[in-house]
């Protein structure tokens, strides 16, 4: 195995063991600071996946962007004087098979489709070509996400608004 | 699009939390305790608990003879101990009905303008402090060193002088003295531009005090606050001017109060630029005092051999850098006060602080604080 | 650098028979190493020159030494060294109520951020730990990670001044991110490249025969543009005017109030580290980098070192001079200053550099 | 790693952990992370499919599409969790229940 | 408007023969009973001749081991640039003193103040609290009848009388 | 000059982002930015314009065009297209605005939101000019509705004021119902031809892409636009309203360069109109413009007065295109954009004069636009007076005037179209109707206005000359409303013949199968009518300006009387032919009266009755089966058997329904995991 390798699998077991604290944690901020180690394990994935625009939006939209919601959203919502802020799980068995389940159908299928394979010769730089792309071929739904951002943002902003009473 | 979304974290609701601000907090000028509630950074009330510096100064005064009580003013407001000193030298002496000469009545306003310039300056830079501007802290004491290093000079003191005394003052001027008073005040007259240029006008800094903290003028009244602090709410009232004591009748200054130059009138600006202002009249009145000082008398002259003050009772009031200072004496004839109650400036100025403060932010909290200009020896005695 | 190393690396047969992205980790991690030490020296050195710099803008002399003995060095030259000493051998307290895990990892998190920034940094036209392709993405996607630090070391230390202040400078740092990446755009736009030799190579030759090019020089939305980020970046590192987050007259340290020892030590060194990433980033985007300011003389290798450095101080220069001249701003205004000004400007700004590389060019 | 089936079962993985996160999770937040690692694994084997599947830069676009998608539905979905906390004092999504009869 | 033409006033507009001027001399001082005290401020304040708009000082004096206690009121208007002093005497059994704390808002520390120190009560005070004592204190120290403690929380209390004398 | 292009569009863009952003923190508040932007844009409009005079070149024409965006198949160009019409156009649009600018300085002085005022105009400038440059559909329709938005914007400035706010909804209202038409009209031009060029489009229709009818139908959609913002009858409504905005803007936009833009249009397109078309095209026209024309005469108004008789105007040039006289529609356009800009101007000059008058006297309630309170103020405001004098003889075709010359040419057309086609004598009856009126009117207003006596002395006597910055546009314009201006190289006042019929010349219909007189058969017919026309038009203009002389110089009749006398006709007129109440009547209310029906009818019928109906038929036979059926079986035993097993079912399923939604997914997920298995199966 090599140096590749094992930095891989290490990039892996990082993503999927954090990801698994996230779910499993008692305590809310410790989940986010586990989603924290996700993101960024993903972004390692990216990175051995050639996608390095990917990784780098990756790192500022969900590290900078959402987990810091997800945290703020965290303390806005919990009596913040308390530190330890434990929550509690439910039907974890049920959900524990049921998915289970699911993945096993997952990984059966993923393990039995015939995938279509082709090596993609990875581009001189991936940003060139995703923002060819972007203004390009996928002009419209560019546009269509700018204006979905936007429509996120007042919704937020109204939803979260004080009531004028 | 004339209504821009309101997207600052105000206006998330989030729930009320207790802030405990000191009594062991860089801005809190003295061990003072403010229980704050607050709503996200919105102060909605302000309960102030001070006391923690309380060392009985009224039960002591009824157990020291009158001379002894000198030192214990020094020690209430201890940024401008030199006031403190006056004022009570000038409620005993009326008590006693003495006169004392006009040369120590020229020291006594010179020393006094001197530590209130002092005091001020010590204000001035402090309420940067407050809001973040470390410099000009720093010139500010950079010049109130010189006026200390004056007081050193004339009592050895730089800090509690007990200079003032009843009838008279504990030593003459030394030689020189009046030429480095010259001096200073030479140096000194320029660098006010100084503090206007790197503070007073800084668009940060008059963002940040501007309209902050309004204290109108009839609150600022029924509060009993003075000083400065009533001043920069727009009344014109000066114990120097409109109920005058010593000689202050024989000067010419002006009472600069608050115009709302940049934001409301009484605002913390309003307050701060007062500050900055009686610094340049103060800097005016010990000119005069300086030209017109007799060059020779004795300075112990009118000092009584014992103070004994006849039966009856007195309020005497002046004004210290803070505003009104003062002392209920009640005698009954004997060496030792019947009584003796001081009314401290600082006091009524920071029994105000929930009602401007309320509905501001937290950082607001700290410039009010710091532009009401409170001493806590002052306040808990 | 790291084309160095991997050239050395085809020599060594085990090296070489390693798998490229294998070597390449470890080339960026060898050509990394002497980089990340003199970030620590930096923020020493930074740290003395604040003092200094501070002691002289408010008329007083700042750390010195006298006689012989143990004392902070010639004109205090050894007071930071003094400091950091006295920080290591600090007892290390962490608040009983405190969240232990979080409040130990804070810190790293916050430390590693900048570190990791100036891998992408060049220092001159061959030292370079990586060249990434999105390198000025790069190190803006890095910066967003000090973030979660500050707010887990806000949150943790179970201090309502910590969270205070962690939460300010959550929302600072977010705000003004937007900004700065905006200002940057302008110069992508006309650069067309996010490498960053690329953007320093875009800076070479002369506007008129007399300025070096420069985008700072290019035009006038550049200049603006310079502007903008220079100061997103002062707020992004929180320093004054903007330095809500650690008021000290405020929240008495904001989100490092209840840290001490080789902990707090940290923090300083990040700070520090920001703000010379910060100051890096603004030199190499709009200042040509370690193109020199006569164009055609004095290049080369060494030349653009001292280029790079010099430009780099003197932005860290007019920093310290912010933060000693001006007082602070709130909260809400700094906001309101962000959404209401900064971040117009900065579009309107991309539309005219737009406009202008369409009708000039 | 240059295997296709390596990155889909990371990714099937991540979806099974975030569908496990959304079924067992009572916090909204706690919901909402689950959700995030769902669209994560979609973004894995957007990518994946991109550098081996022949989709090219369009799995990268589409992954940068899941990416703008996620930030808004954070977002509104974080603006809903405070206002349910302001509404009913909690953020436990089964204390929500006006539904049930 | 001097002292006489106050006391003349004050007979006029407010109560036909209500202020009786004291024998000392010089007569600087009006006593007022406490149960005409709340009524009587309010005339005071809003008189438009003699609108006292300024509380200066509340001083509490006790007259000695045997006697009463005793309120004293330092009056100002800042319109007219007048003064008074106002005494209300008290029993030392049932020190009670209508508040005026609605009337001029500085009344409120002072009143506290003078109940710190008397433990005279105002009647009516919204949060009549210690203000300079700490909440536990026992006794009213200024009053001449006072007792000094011999220990605080368990801490001895040196006589150090010696050194004042 | 195509590299000029861009600037005419981007100057007053920057102008406009400028002031909007900044303009309030600029020093003067910024209104040096947009007279810049405007001042700069009229430069290189007369450096194009004598670019043009030098080459004097007929068919000049310089088109660039590049792809906008494509969508798949779908390939969507855009362009720009400059001949001698647009650089004609263009300084027409950037010397009114420019002179509104600087008008506007002192006109807007101490208005609160006077930076916002620039930037409004910039924006319009900006959009006006966008529509001049255009050469295709598309982009047009786009700044088609940038110039409505500005119009909005301007028409409802001081939306303070009620009016004003509802006259710039009902303006935007009105111009909707045009521009809907007009977009049905672009996207039939798009779907049969592909493109939005003209080029294109003419091409394709040549080629027979449209069967004749549907070409009519498209024809008249795209003049709907020009409809609504021409304000032509039935679309006029909404112009009169519009004076609600401040007066420059009702020089710039609602007489000299918006309103145009509909005639402009119908212009460009006028290749595309069948003769179908065309005669509607003309019969609108003629009606408006003797329908505006009758109710002009009436009103008091100042600004109303001028709005109609713009209304009038419009329909003339639109009359002319209809019968075929384009050109000289065009030429009309041109002329009365200077003539009828002074004539707004002049008349905001003498309102901003009356307003500083009431309101030195402190009087609030008078208002300052009725001319029945104004009056001999000829010696106070010489310059006004002098220069309304002129601009109203050029509206009333007097020789020597710019007007004289267009008019003469629309009414030669029409005199032509009819001598070919005697059916339609009815329009130049309505010409030379409205010419009549026009003169009458005019001088009406002139009279009124600057002659007799004042309602209240005392306002005369405050009344001052407007400043510098207002009354220089006026000089200027009055100046280009000599027929000198149009004529050159050529003197003769009596003859159009100059540079401006050499450059702008006719263009044959593209119409296939040809049945359309080519254009120079149109110019031979115009060319043999022109005396009568030139001698009946002056006959009419002088027996309306004599009326005037009459009626309000010397007072010969009262016109009290007249009104008095002729008592339907005046009333028709005064009321505006009653054309809002009849909206109102006959398209608001009966909208409101079927919505109450249909709420009647739904409440009052179908629920009282019919639902009601069924509930007391289902009481009556419950009641009789309640009566009939046995109580003890039915009840005990079967009803209450229901009962039980439902409620045993009940409780079995009440445990599903928890109300917490990952409930429910546990369920969804059973249910994809069991698909699994029947797929794996």
């Amino acid at each position: 195995m090599s140096l590749s390798d094992l930095t891989f699998f290490f990039v892996v077991a990082l993503t999927i063991g954090s990801a698994l604290y996230v779910v499993t944690s008692q305590k809310l901020v410790y989940s986010a600071m586990a989603l924290f180690f996700t993101l960024l394990g993903i972004a390692g994935l990216f990175v051995f996946l050639m996608a390095d625009f990917i990784a780098g939006t990756q790192i500022v939209i969900y590290v900078g962007g959402i987990l810091v919601l997800i945290v703020f959203g965290i303390m806005l919502t919990n009596r913040i004087s308390d530190v330890r802020l434990s929550h509690t799980s439910m039907q974890r068995g049920v959900g524990g098979v049921v998915v289970l389940l699911i993945f096993a159908g997952l990984y059966k299928m993923i393990s039995s489709a015939p995938w279509y394979l082709e090596s993609a010769s990875a581009p001189e730089s991936s940003v060139k070509g995703i923002g060819k792309l972007l203004m390009i071929e996928y002009l419209l739904p560019f546009e269509v996400a700018s204006v979905l951002l936007l429509a996120a943002l007042v919704g937020a902003a109204m939803l979260s608004r004080k009531s004028k009473s | 699009m004339t209504e821009s979304l309101d997207l600052e974290l105000g206006s998330v609701q989030t729930e009320e939390m207790v802030l405990n601000m000191g009594p062991q907090h860089p801005s809190t000028h003295g061990v003072l305790r403010l229980k704050v509630l607050t709503d996200g950074e919105i102060v909605t009330r302000i309960t102030p608990y001070i006391g923690y510096l309380h060392r009985c100064f009224e039960k002591h005064c009824e157990n020291v003879t009158y001379e002894q009580v000198l030192p214990y003013t020094d020690r209430c407001d201890y940024i401008a101990a030199m006031n403190n000193n006056f004022g009570y030298a000038v409620a005993v002496e009326k008590l006693m009905d003495i006169k004392v000469p006009e040369k120590v009545e020229h020291i006594r306003v010179i020393v006094a303008e001197l530590n209130r310039i002092a005091s001020h300056l010590l204000a001035v830079g402090t309420f940067g402090l407050d809001v973040g501007a470390f410099t000009p802290f720093l010139y500010c004491f950079r010049d109130r060193e010189r006026i200390l290093d004056l007081f050193e000079m004339l009592c050895g003191a730089r800090l509690l002088y007990s200079y003032i005394w009843v009838g008279g003052l504990s030593h003459d001027l030394p030689v020189g003295w009046v030429e480095k008073a010259y001096e200073f005040l030479d140096y000194f007259e320029p660098q006010v531009e100084e503090y206007n240029n790197i503070l007073t006008f800084n668009k940060i800094f008059i963002e940040r005090t501007a309209d902050v903290g309004v204290l109108p003028q009839e609150v600022a009244i029924s509060y009993g606050v003075t000083g400065p602090n009533l001043r920069g709410s727009g009344v014109k009232w000066d114990l120097r001017k409109d109920d005058p004591y010593s000689i202050y009748d024989k000067f010419e200054f002006d009472i600069p109060i608050g115009t709302g130059v940049v934001g409301t009138v009484g605002d913390c600006w309003d307050r701060y630029y007062i500050r900055v202002r009686e610094i340049e009249e103060s800097v005016k009145i010990v000119r005069q005092a300086l030209e017109q000082l007799p060059r020779d008398g004795d300075v112990h002259e009118a000092i009584p051999k014992k103070i004994r003050p006849p039966k009856g009772q007195l309020y005497n009031r002046t004004e210290t850098p803070r505003g009104e200072l003062g002392y209920y004496i009640i005698s009954n004839g004997k060496p030792i006060a019947d009584r003796l109650k001081m009314r401290s400036p600082a006091f009524t100025a920071l029994s105000c602080i929930d009602e401007i403060a309320r509905g501001w932010m937290i950082s607001d909290v700290f410039a009010i604080l710091g532009s009401l200009d409170i001493v806590l020896g002052e306040i808990d005695r | 650098m790291v084309d160095y190393f991997l050239n050395l690396f085809a020599d060594v047969s085990w090296l070489a028979a390693m798998p490229a992205g294998a070597q390449f980790l470890l080339a960026a991690l060898l050509a990394g190493l002497p980089l990340f030490l003199f970030v620590a020296v930096n923020a020493i050195i930074a740290v003395y020159a604040e003092r200094k710099v501070s002691a002289f803008m408010q008329d007083r002399l700042g750390p010195m030494g006298q006689g012989v003995g143990l004392h902070a060095g010639k004109w205090g030259l050894l007071q930071t060294v003094a400091d950091a000493l006295k920080l290591i051998l600090k007892q290390d307290i962490i608040p009983a109520l405190a969240d232990r895990k979080l409040f130990i990892l804070a810190p790293f998190i916050i430390f590693i951020a900048p570190f990791v920034a100036i891998a992408a940094m060049p220092f001159n036209q061959h030292i370079l730990v990586a060249d990434f392709n999105i390198g000025v993405f790069f190190l803006l996607a890095v910066g967003s990670v000090g973030v979660i630090g500050i707010i887990l070391a806000g949150y943790s230390s179970n201090n309502k001044w910590s969270l205070y202040g962690a939460m300010r400078s959550a929302a600072q740092i977010i705000s003004y991110e937007i900004p700065a990446a905006l200002s940057i755009l302008t110069v992508i736009m006309l650069t067309g490249s996010l490498q960053m030799q690329e953007i320093i190579k875009a800076q070479s030759g002369t506007i008129w025969g007399i300025l070096p090019n420069w985008f700072i020089f290019n035009n006038p939305f550049t200049l603006l543009a310079f502007f903008l980020f220079f100061i997103a970046g002062v707020a992004e590192t929180n320093r004054t005017p903007f330095d809500l987050p650690e008021a000290e007259s405020e929240l008495v340290a904001g989100f490092h109030t209840e840290y001490s020892g080789m902990r707090w030590a940290f923090f300083f060194l990040s700070e520090y580290a920001n703000v010379f990433i910060v100051s890096g980033i603004t030199a190499i985007v709009f200042l040509g980098g370690w193109q020199s300011p006569i164009p055609g003389y004095m290049d080369g290798p060494f030349w653009g070192l001292v280029w790079f450095f010099s430009k780099v101080v003197f932005l860290i220069l007019v920093m310290m001079w912010f933060r000693w001249t001006f007082p602070r701003l709130r909260t809400d205004q700094l906001m309101r200053m962000c959404w209401k000004f900064f971040l117009p400007a900065s579009l309107v700004n991309i539309l005219g550099v737009g406009l202008w590389d369409l009708l000039v060019n | 790693m240059n295997d296709l089936n390596i990155y889909l079962t990371v990714g099937a993985i991540l979806f099974s952990l975030g569908l496990y996160g959304v079924i067992t999770r009572r916090n909204g937040v706690a919901v909402l992370m689950g959700v995030e690692l769902i669209l994560n694994s979609a973004n894995v084997n957007f990518v994946a499919f991109a550098r081996f599947g022949g989709m090219n830069l369009s799995g990268h676009i589409f992954a940068m599409f899941v990416i703008i998608l996620a930030a808004a539905e954070a977002a509104v979905a974080l603006a809903i969790i405070i206002n349910l906390y302001n509404k009913f004092g909690t953020v436990n999504v089964d204390d929500a229940r006006s539904l049930k009869q | 408007m001097n002292f006489n033409q106050l006391v003349e006033y004050i007979n006029e507009q407010f109560r036909k023969e209500f202020v009786q001027t004291g024998e000392e001399v010089p007569a600087d001082h009006i006593s007022v009973a406490a149960s005409d005290w709340k009524d009587f401020a309010e005339f005071l304040r809003n008189d438009e001749h003699l609108f006292f708009d300024a509380m200066m000082c509340i001083t509490g004096v006790d007259f000695g081991e045997e006697s009463d206690l005793g309120v004293i009121y330092n009056l100002h208007s800042m319109k007219h640039n007048h003064k008074l002093e106002v005494r209300i005497t008290i029993s030392r059994d049932k020190p009670v003193v209508p508040s005026v704390e609605k009337i001029w808002r500085i009344a409120d520390w002072f009143e506290r103040e003078t109940y710190d120190m008397y433990g005279i009560e105002f009647e009516g005070h919204s949060d009549l609290r210690r203000i300079l004592l700490p909440e536990d204190w026992e006794g009213f120290p200024l009053r001449k009848d006072y007792v000094f403690p011999t220990s605080y929380h368990g801490i001895d209390i040196p006589k150090m009388k010696e050194g004042w004398e | 000059m195509m590299t000029f292009a861009p600037y005419f569009l981007i100057l007053p863009l920057a102008a406009f982002a400028i002031q909007i952003f900044f303009g309030k923190r600029l020093p003067r508040k910024g209104d040096w930015v947009s007279i810049t932007a405007v001042g700069t844009t009229l430069c290189l409009a007369i450096a194009m314009f004598v670019m043009m005079l030098f080459l004097y070149e007929p068919g000049a024409k310089a088109e660039q065009s590049f792809e906008w965006f494509n969508l798949g198949e779908l390939s969507v160009k855009i362009g720009v297209l400059i001949d001698n019409v647009t650089v004609i156009m263009l300084l027409v649009v950037a010397l009114v605005s420019g002179l509104v600018h600087l008008y506007s300085v002192g006109y807007m002085k101490d208005d609160p939101r006077y930076s916002r005022y620039f930037g409004y105009l910039s924006l319009f400038t900006f959009s006006m000019n966008g529509i001049i440059l255009s050469n295709n559909l598309l982009s047009i329709y786009m700044f088609w509705e940038l110039v409505g938005l500005s119009s909005y914007l301007l028409i409802g400035f001081w939306f303070e004021k009620d009016s004003a706010a509802n006259a710039s909804k009902k303006a935007f209202l009105v111009n909707r119902v045009g521009d809907i038409g007009m977009f049905i009209g672009i996207m039939l031009f798009f779907t049969a031809t592909g493109s939005f060029l003209f080029s294109d489009i003419f091409a394709g229709v040549a080629a027979g892409a449209l069967p004749l009818p549907l070409l009519t139908v498209a024809g008249l959609c795209l003049f709907a636009g020009a409809i609504g913002k021409s304000a032509q009858v039935p679309l006029h409504v909404w112009l009169p309203d519009a004076m609600e905005g401040p007066t420059p803007v009702s020089a710039l936009i609602h007489a000299a360069t918006m309103v145009a833009a509909g005639v402009y249009l119908t212009f460009r397109m006028f290749p595309l109109f069948t003769p179908e078309a065309l005669t509607v095209i003309a019969y609108v026209g003629g009606v408006t413009a003797i329908f505006a024309a009758i109710i002009a005469v009436t009103q008091n108004d100042i600004k109303r007065v001028l709005a109609y008789s713009t209304v009038s105007q419009l329909g003339y040039m639109v009359m002319a295109i209809g019968t075929g006289a384009y050109v000289a529609g065009f030429f009309h356009l041109t002329t009365h954009a200077a003539f009828k800009a002074a004539l707004f101007l002049c008349s905001g000059s003498v309102i901003h004069a009356m307003h500083h008058a009431y309101h030195k006297l402190g009087d609030h309630d008078s208002d300052p636009q009725d001319m029945r309170n104004m009056g001999g103020m000829k010696s106070k405001m010489k310059i006004t007076f002098l220069t309304m004098f002129m601009a109203t003889l050029a509206l009333s075709g007097v020789p020597f005037m710019s007007g004289f010359l267009s008019k003469d040419a629309i009414l030669a057309g029409t005199l032509s179209f009819a001598t070919h086609h005697p059916e339609h004598f009815l329009l130049p009856l309505f010409g030379f109707g409205a010419a009549l009126l026009t003169a009458f009117y005019m001088f009406r207003l002139i009279f009124m206005t600057f002659y007799g006596k004042p309602a209240k002395q005392e306002v005369l006597d405050n009344i001052h000359e407007s400043p510098a910055t207002m009354t220089t546009p006026l000089i200027v314009l009055a100046t280009l409303s000599i027929f000198i201006v149009y004529t050159l190289p050529y003197i003769n006042p009596f003859s159009d013949h100059g540079w401006f019929t050499d450059l702008i010349v006719a263009t044959n219909s593209v119409v296939p199968q040809h049945v359309n007189p080519s254009a120079h058969e149109i110019a031979e017919g115009i060319h043999h009518a022109h005396l009568p026309a030139m001698i009946i038009s002056l006959i009419v203009a002088f027996t309306g300006i004599a009326l005037a002389v009459v009626i309000y110089l010397k007072k010969k009749f009262s016109a009290e009387k007249l009104a008095k006398n002729l008592a339907l006709p005046y009333k028709l007129s005064f009321n505006k032919f009653f054309v809002d109440e009849i909206y109102d009547r006959f398209l608001i209310n009966p909208t409101i009266k079927l919505a109450k029906a249909v709420g009647f009818f739904d409440w009052e019928i179908y629920d009282k009755y019919f639902i009601n109906g069924f509930g007391r038929i289902t009481e009556r036979l419950s009641r009789f089966i309640g009566i009939t059926m046995d109580y003890d079986v039915l009840d005990q035993q079967i009803v209450d058997g229901v009962g039980k097993s439902t409620r045993f079912f009940g409780g079995a399923l009440k445990f599903i329904q928890t109300g917490k939604i990952q409930n429910y997914l546990v369920w969804v997920l059973g249910g994809i995991i069991i698909i699994f298995i029947i797929q794996a199966m």
